[in-house]
């Protein structure tokens, strides 16, 4: 860490240091040299596409400047030239670890124009499935928090448990990763027959492979506690100032989750708790991680024990065509508050959506933090964060 | 006592010792917290009794009439009677004393969240939409218009340091210029060599299938 | 007949050129077999198979590593020191390559029987240092810069109290000879010096890791930091020299722990003596042990530099200054009365 | 140093443990998974059942089924009704949400289990399944949403998006 009379000189030199690249030929008055890096956008710790202009100084980062856009596929620009319901594929890619809540978005934003009434069962297994996709994406970002730190066995491990819960997805929805099954006015298909035993004694092999396997192989190790603890520190104040939502919100002791706090669908039958924990730094992340898990399981054993009966999918008519006016939806994805906003000007095709995804917004913590760690503390960093690639380039 | 500098005798009491050191420990906790305050100068500003304490408190109690006594006081203070019948000649009416007073704005009301700021393209005009959120069920959507080709508009970064990015990414979309920001640059499409704002409704996609010669 | 020409590849020249010969043929295939050993053993505490297509359940994969590799191009920066940069990989190798001339097999079969083999080793495997800083300066990258001044750091800081630790073997055995130490370790595993040196035999495995570069300490590769570190540019044969002069590193690490500490080739008790087959011992021996880093690389995530540089100086080397002087202080009380 | 490395130890207990476990990797070209009712592969088409009505690929958000249209007297019924001519899926495009699937009205668009598709040409993973072939490098719409006239019988035909309209187009 770097004591604040060596970030105002770092701050100082990023200037000049803006200068230098201009111009390589002129050296700083301190006779200090740091040492201009580009990390990405093609590097292992990058969680896809993302570039790092770093200046170091030794090890010590002392500038850290964020280029994005390498997975630019304007999503928002497609949205607006595809009917209602054929956009919904195209949600399904920007987080695509958690394509789930993506979807769900958009559905209830589209919803909320239409005023549509969703039937109960529809919502239930909505929640359901989403639950399970928050697991399916927490899971890996467990493994891919200690990936980055050097333990490659965690990752495999964490994808046994996706490709699990990926294989409940393919019966269901038919797809493996794009699912493509919520739907206006509520699911694709009901549930076939016999997943939700299949669900049932998958989640119960879940909670007891967690204790060992995520737990007793991490948390405990010295070296992992080396480098997590007090790396990527933030206050409350900080969080809730650059926007964050999720997991790097709430690792800092701020109690804020969509599912409580602006609840939507089922989850207002639901029991459950907000895990919050109070260091803010990487380790603590970690545990909520782990805590979301166990709370996700204890909600869809919730949801499971008391599925109601009927229909899955509201009469909406063919063709979808909502008023003018403007509908957002807003959903807790794995990573934070993911909310949508459709603006309809009466015709079949949406007149504007706009995505708000949690990673472009958590993102800007990195320009804030980084700076004055060590140059290996920024996968951590990024293990805090956990953003996805598509997510927030959209 | 002396200043620690004169005190350069070979013997000193320990009595004299302690209290230097204590002198010494007083300077280096002033000067420390001397250096917390230059961070925290933004904070400092802020009035007392409202809004974040240490550690932060989120807001209690409806949203609704915190947001009514807000815009009461909000009209008082500006001198307006009401918002249909306000004389344009005040002089808390100019473009820099609205953003300096709303500071405070989001402690007060507890509006601690910009969730995103959307931009539509109607074409001529810009509508813009800051969805606040104050992270306990309430919000609030602020709309605005801005018209012309060039559209300018003043920064909400002052209040919402989120809104950096928020805003970035509008300017890259739309060609909106926020008025303040502190880097207003391109978020998602390439820095030079590219001239267009990609969501206007002026910028027309092809859907031509890309691989034509690449057999 | 056979025994002339025994006789005559025992005349100078020639000895040395059988012995490099057979010293070649030895590490080339340990970093193969070792190789192959990782890949398994990685994929079986990751739940898979591991490489299971090339021969009888993948054991020719290395094989078919090696035939890959030389068909590749060998690429070099464009801006790359050259001669720098082609030099490296052989600045690794041959280190890990030499020590093996003075490893005590088995009763009798050592290539050279030097009296200051443990001299010898200390001296050689620190020329590794060597070869990593000219890669990572001779490929002009910035993250494989980065690689080799952490490497240089990490080897040259571990180097002392590796070194220290090999004192409490030399004042027990009272030689700088490998086999006079394996000798002085006979009659039993209670005889075996990683009893009396425990603190020392864990310096000498925590410090062998840091020196082969392995994780918890692979800072210099940190292949999700700086993407590989000093051999990020390598491909083609360079790089399978780098590896295979690892691998080889990782096994001579592991038998000179064996043979430090674990006895080398004596057998655990005293009827299992194989007589001339003794070496079968010092490989179960090695093998475990390299399995043991292994273990240990597939289990637990790397270290920072800072926390690398705070382990060996301020707990390893105080840990092997403090048990010498016990070790000194017994030795005056038992054997000096 | 509270722990001394039990946490270390303990985490490696779980990787030995995993060690003589129970491997999940299937060997995938040997090993085939039976694939559930509803997933979806590769589309195909039963051109006998197909009706021309043009729904697939206006609902397709990638534009990957492009059909030829041509009125013929196909059932013998004596009225020339709308027949598929040529009908192309480009696979290198398609992004399996099947939506051409549940909008069909007669059902002749549908998933397989296949899923293995390569060729070494993109234009190869378009797939005919039309008596004629038709190009899938000319896109079904067209870039501009102004009306044109039709250049010709053949040519698809374009299908004018309603942004007021009343009625559901057939």
């Amino acid at each position: 860490m770097l004591s604040e009379e060596r970030r105002i000189e770092s701050a100082a030199l990023s200037g000049r240091a803006a200068g230098r690249l201009a111009n390589p030929d002129v050296r700083d008055e301190f006779g200090l040299e740091t040492l201009d890096m580009s990390m990405g956008p093609q590097h292992p710790a990058m969680h896809g596409l993302l570039r790092l202009i770093l200046e170091l100084d030794g090890e010590t980062v002392v500038r850290c400047d964020t280029v994005m856009g390498y997975l630019h596929r304007s999503k928002e620009k497609i949205s607006e030239n595809r009917m209602y319901p054929a956009v919904i594929p195209i949600t399904d890619r920007i987080d695509y670890m958690n394509n789930i809540a993506m979807e769900y978005g958009y559905v209830l934003a589209v919803e909320k124009l239409l005023d549509a009434e969703i039937p109960p069962r529809a919502d239930a297994i909505r929640a359901l499935m989403n639950e399970f996709g928050r697991i399916m994406s927490h899971i890996p970002s467990i493994g891919f928090l200690m990936l980055e730190l050097g333990a490659f066995t965690p990752i495999l491990y964490a994808f046994r448990e996706r490709e699990r819960i990926q294989n409940i997805f393919e019966a269901v929805t038919g797809a493996r990763m794009m699912f493509h099954y919520i739907r206006i006015g509520g699911v694709k298909a009901d549930l076939p027959e016999g997943i939700p035993e299949q669900m049932w004694n998958y989640i119960e092999g879940l909670e007891q492979r967690l204790q060992p396997d995520f737990v007793d192989l991490i948390e405990g190790n010295e070296i992992f506690i080396a480098r997590t603890r007090g790396i990527g520190k933030m206050t409350q104040e900080k969080a809730v100032e650059m926007g964050l939502t999720g997991v790097p919100l709430r690792c800092t002791g701020a109690e804020f989750d969509v599912r409580k706090h602006y609840p939507y669908g089922w989850y207002k039958n639901l029991d459950f708790d907000v895990i919050t924990d109070t260091e803010g730094d990487v380790e603590a992340s970690y545990r909520v991680r782990i805590g979301e898990v166990k709370q996700s399981i204890r909600m869809i054993k919730q949801i499971l024990e008391d599925l109601p009966e009927g229909e899955v999918m509201a009469d909406l008519g063919r063709r979808i065509r909502p008023a003018e006016g403007d509908g957002i939806g807003r959903v807790e994805s794995a990573r934070g508050e993911y909310a949508v906003h459709v603006v309809s000007d009466g015709s079949d095709t949406p007149y504007r959506v706009h995505y708000r995804t949690p990673c472009t917004v958590n993102m800007q913590l990195l320009q804030e933090i980084v700076p004055g760690h060590y140059l290996p503390d920024i996968m951590p960093i990024m293990g805090l964060i956990d953003p996805v690639s598509g997510a927030w380039d959209k | 006592m002396p200043p620690a500098s004169q005190t350069d005798v070979g013997w000193i009491p320990k009595e004299v010792k302690k209290k230097l050191k204590e002198q010494k420990k007083a300077e280096q906790a002033a000067a420390e917290a001397d250096v917390q305050k230059k961070r925290l100068t933004r904070r400092a500003r802020r009035p007392e009794g409202y809004g974040l304490g240490w550690p932060l408190t989120l807001p209690e109690g409806d949203l609704q009439t915190r947001l009514k006594r807000y815009l009461e006081g909000f009209a008082t203070g500006m001198g307006w009677r009401s918002p249909r019948s306000r004389e344009p000649g005040t002089d808390r009416d100019r473009a820099e004393d609205l953003t300096g007073g709303a500071d405070d704005r989001a402690e007060r009301l507890g509006v601690l969240h910009l969730s995103f700021i959307t931009v539509v393209d109607r074409v001529g005009s810009f509508e813009l939409t800051y969805e606040l959120l104050d992270l306990r069920g309430g919000q609030v959507r602020v709309k605005t218009k801005v018209e012309g080709e060039e559209p300018v508009i003043d920064s909400v970064t002052g209040i919402y340091p989120t809104a950096n990015w928020h805003e970035r990414e509008a300017y890259d979309m739309f060609g909106v210029a926020f008025k303040g920001h502190p880097d207003l640059r391109r978020l998602y499409m390439w820095q030079d060599h590219f001239d267009h704002h990609p969501l206007l409704k002026s910028f027309e996609i092809s859907t031509k299938r890309t691989f034509e010669n690449l057999r | 007949m056979v025994w002339t020409v025994v006789e005559y590849l025992n005349y100078e020249p020639w000895r040395f050129l059988v012995s490099f010969a057979a010293v070649l043929f030895l590490v080339l295939n340990i970093a193969g077999i070792f190789t192959m050993a990782e890949r398994k053993a990685s994929a079986y505490i990751q739940l898979r198979y591991g490489p299971n297509r090339v021969g009888p359940r993948g054991l020719l994969q290395p094989a078919a590593d090696v035939l890959k590799l030389f068909s590749k191009e060998n690429l070099s920066p464009n801006r790359a020191d050259l001669w720098i940069f082609l030099a490296a990989p052989i600045a690794m190798f041959i280190p890990a390559a030499a020590v093996w001339l003075v490893m005590p097999f088995a009763p009798g079969a050592v290539i050279v029987d030097l009296n200051i083999a443990i001299l010898f080793f200390v001296a050689i495997t620190s020329i590794g240092a060597l070869g990593v800083i000219m890669a990572g300066y001779g490929s002009r990258s910035a993250f494989s810069l980065l690689g080799a001044l952490r490497g240089a750091a990490q080897m040259i800081s571990y180097e002392v109290p590796l070194i220290l630790s090999l004192l409490g073997v030399i004042m027990l055995a009272g030689s700088l000879s490998l086999v006079d130490v394996v000798n002085a370790q006979s009659g039993g595993f209670w005889h075996w010096y990683f009893l009396p040196l425990l603190p020392m035999f864990v310096v000498f495995y925590v410090a062998g890791l840091a020196e082969v570069k392995r994780v918890p300490f692979d800072l210099p590769e940190g292949e999700s930091e700086i993407v590989g570190g000093y051999m990020v540019e390598y491909s083609g044969m360079t790089w399978a020299m780098i590896q295979a002069s690892e691998f080889a590193m990782m096994g001579l690490m592991a038998a000179m722990n064996v043979t430090l500490f674990l006895g080398g080739w004596q057998p655990p008790l005293d009827f299992l003596d194989l007589g001339a087959f003794n070496w079968i011992w010092f490989g179960l021996k090695t093998a475990l042990l390299t399995f043991t880093f292994q273990w240990i690389r597939w289990s637990v995530p790397r270290l920072r530099m800072d926390q690398l540089m705070d382990l060996g100086w301020k707990i390893l080397v105080p840990a092997c200054l403090v048990w010498l002087f016990v070790v000194a202080g017994a030795m005056l009380v038992l054997q000096g009365s | 140093m509270p722990q001394l490395g039990q946490g270390i130890l303990k985490g490696m207990g779980v990787t030995l443990g995993h060690l003589f476990g129970k491997k999940i990797t299937r060997a995938y070209p040997e090993y085939k998974r039976d694939l559930p009712e509803r997933s979806r592969g590769l589309l195909t088409v039963d051109m006998d059942r197909c009706i021309a009505c043009l729904q697939c690929m206006r609902i397709c958000p990638d534009h990957c089924i492009s059909i030829e249209q041509e009125k013929r007297d196909a059932d013998g019924s004596g009225k020339a009704k709308p027949y598929a001519v040529g009908f192309v899926i480009d696979d290198s495009r398609c992004m399996y949400c099947s939506l051409c699937v549940e909008v069909c009205p007669v059902n002749c668009i549908y998933h397989t289990e296949e899923f293995e598709a390569q060729a070494y040409n993109r234009l190869e993973l378009a797939r005919q399944f039309g008596e004629r072939p038709v190009d899938p490098t000319v896109d079904p719409k067209p870039a501009v949403k102004k009306k044109k006239k039709p250049t010709g019988k053949k040519a698809p035909k374009t299908v004018e998006r309603p942004r007021t309209g009343e009625d559901e187009v057939a």
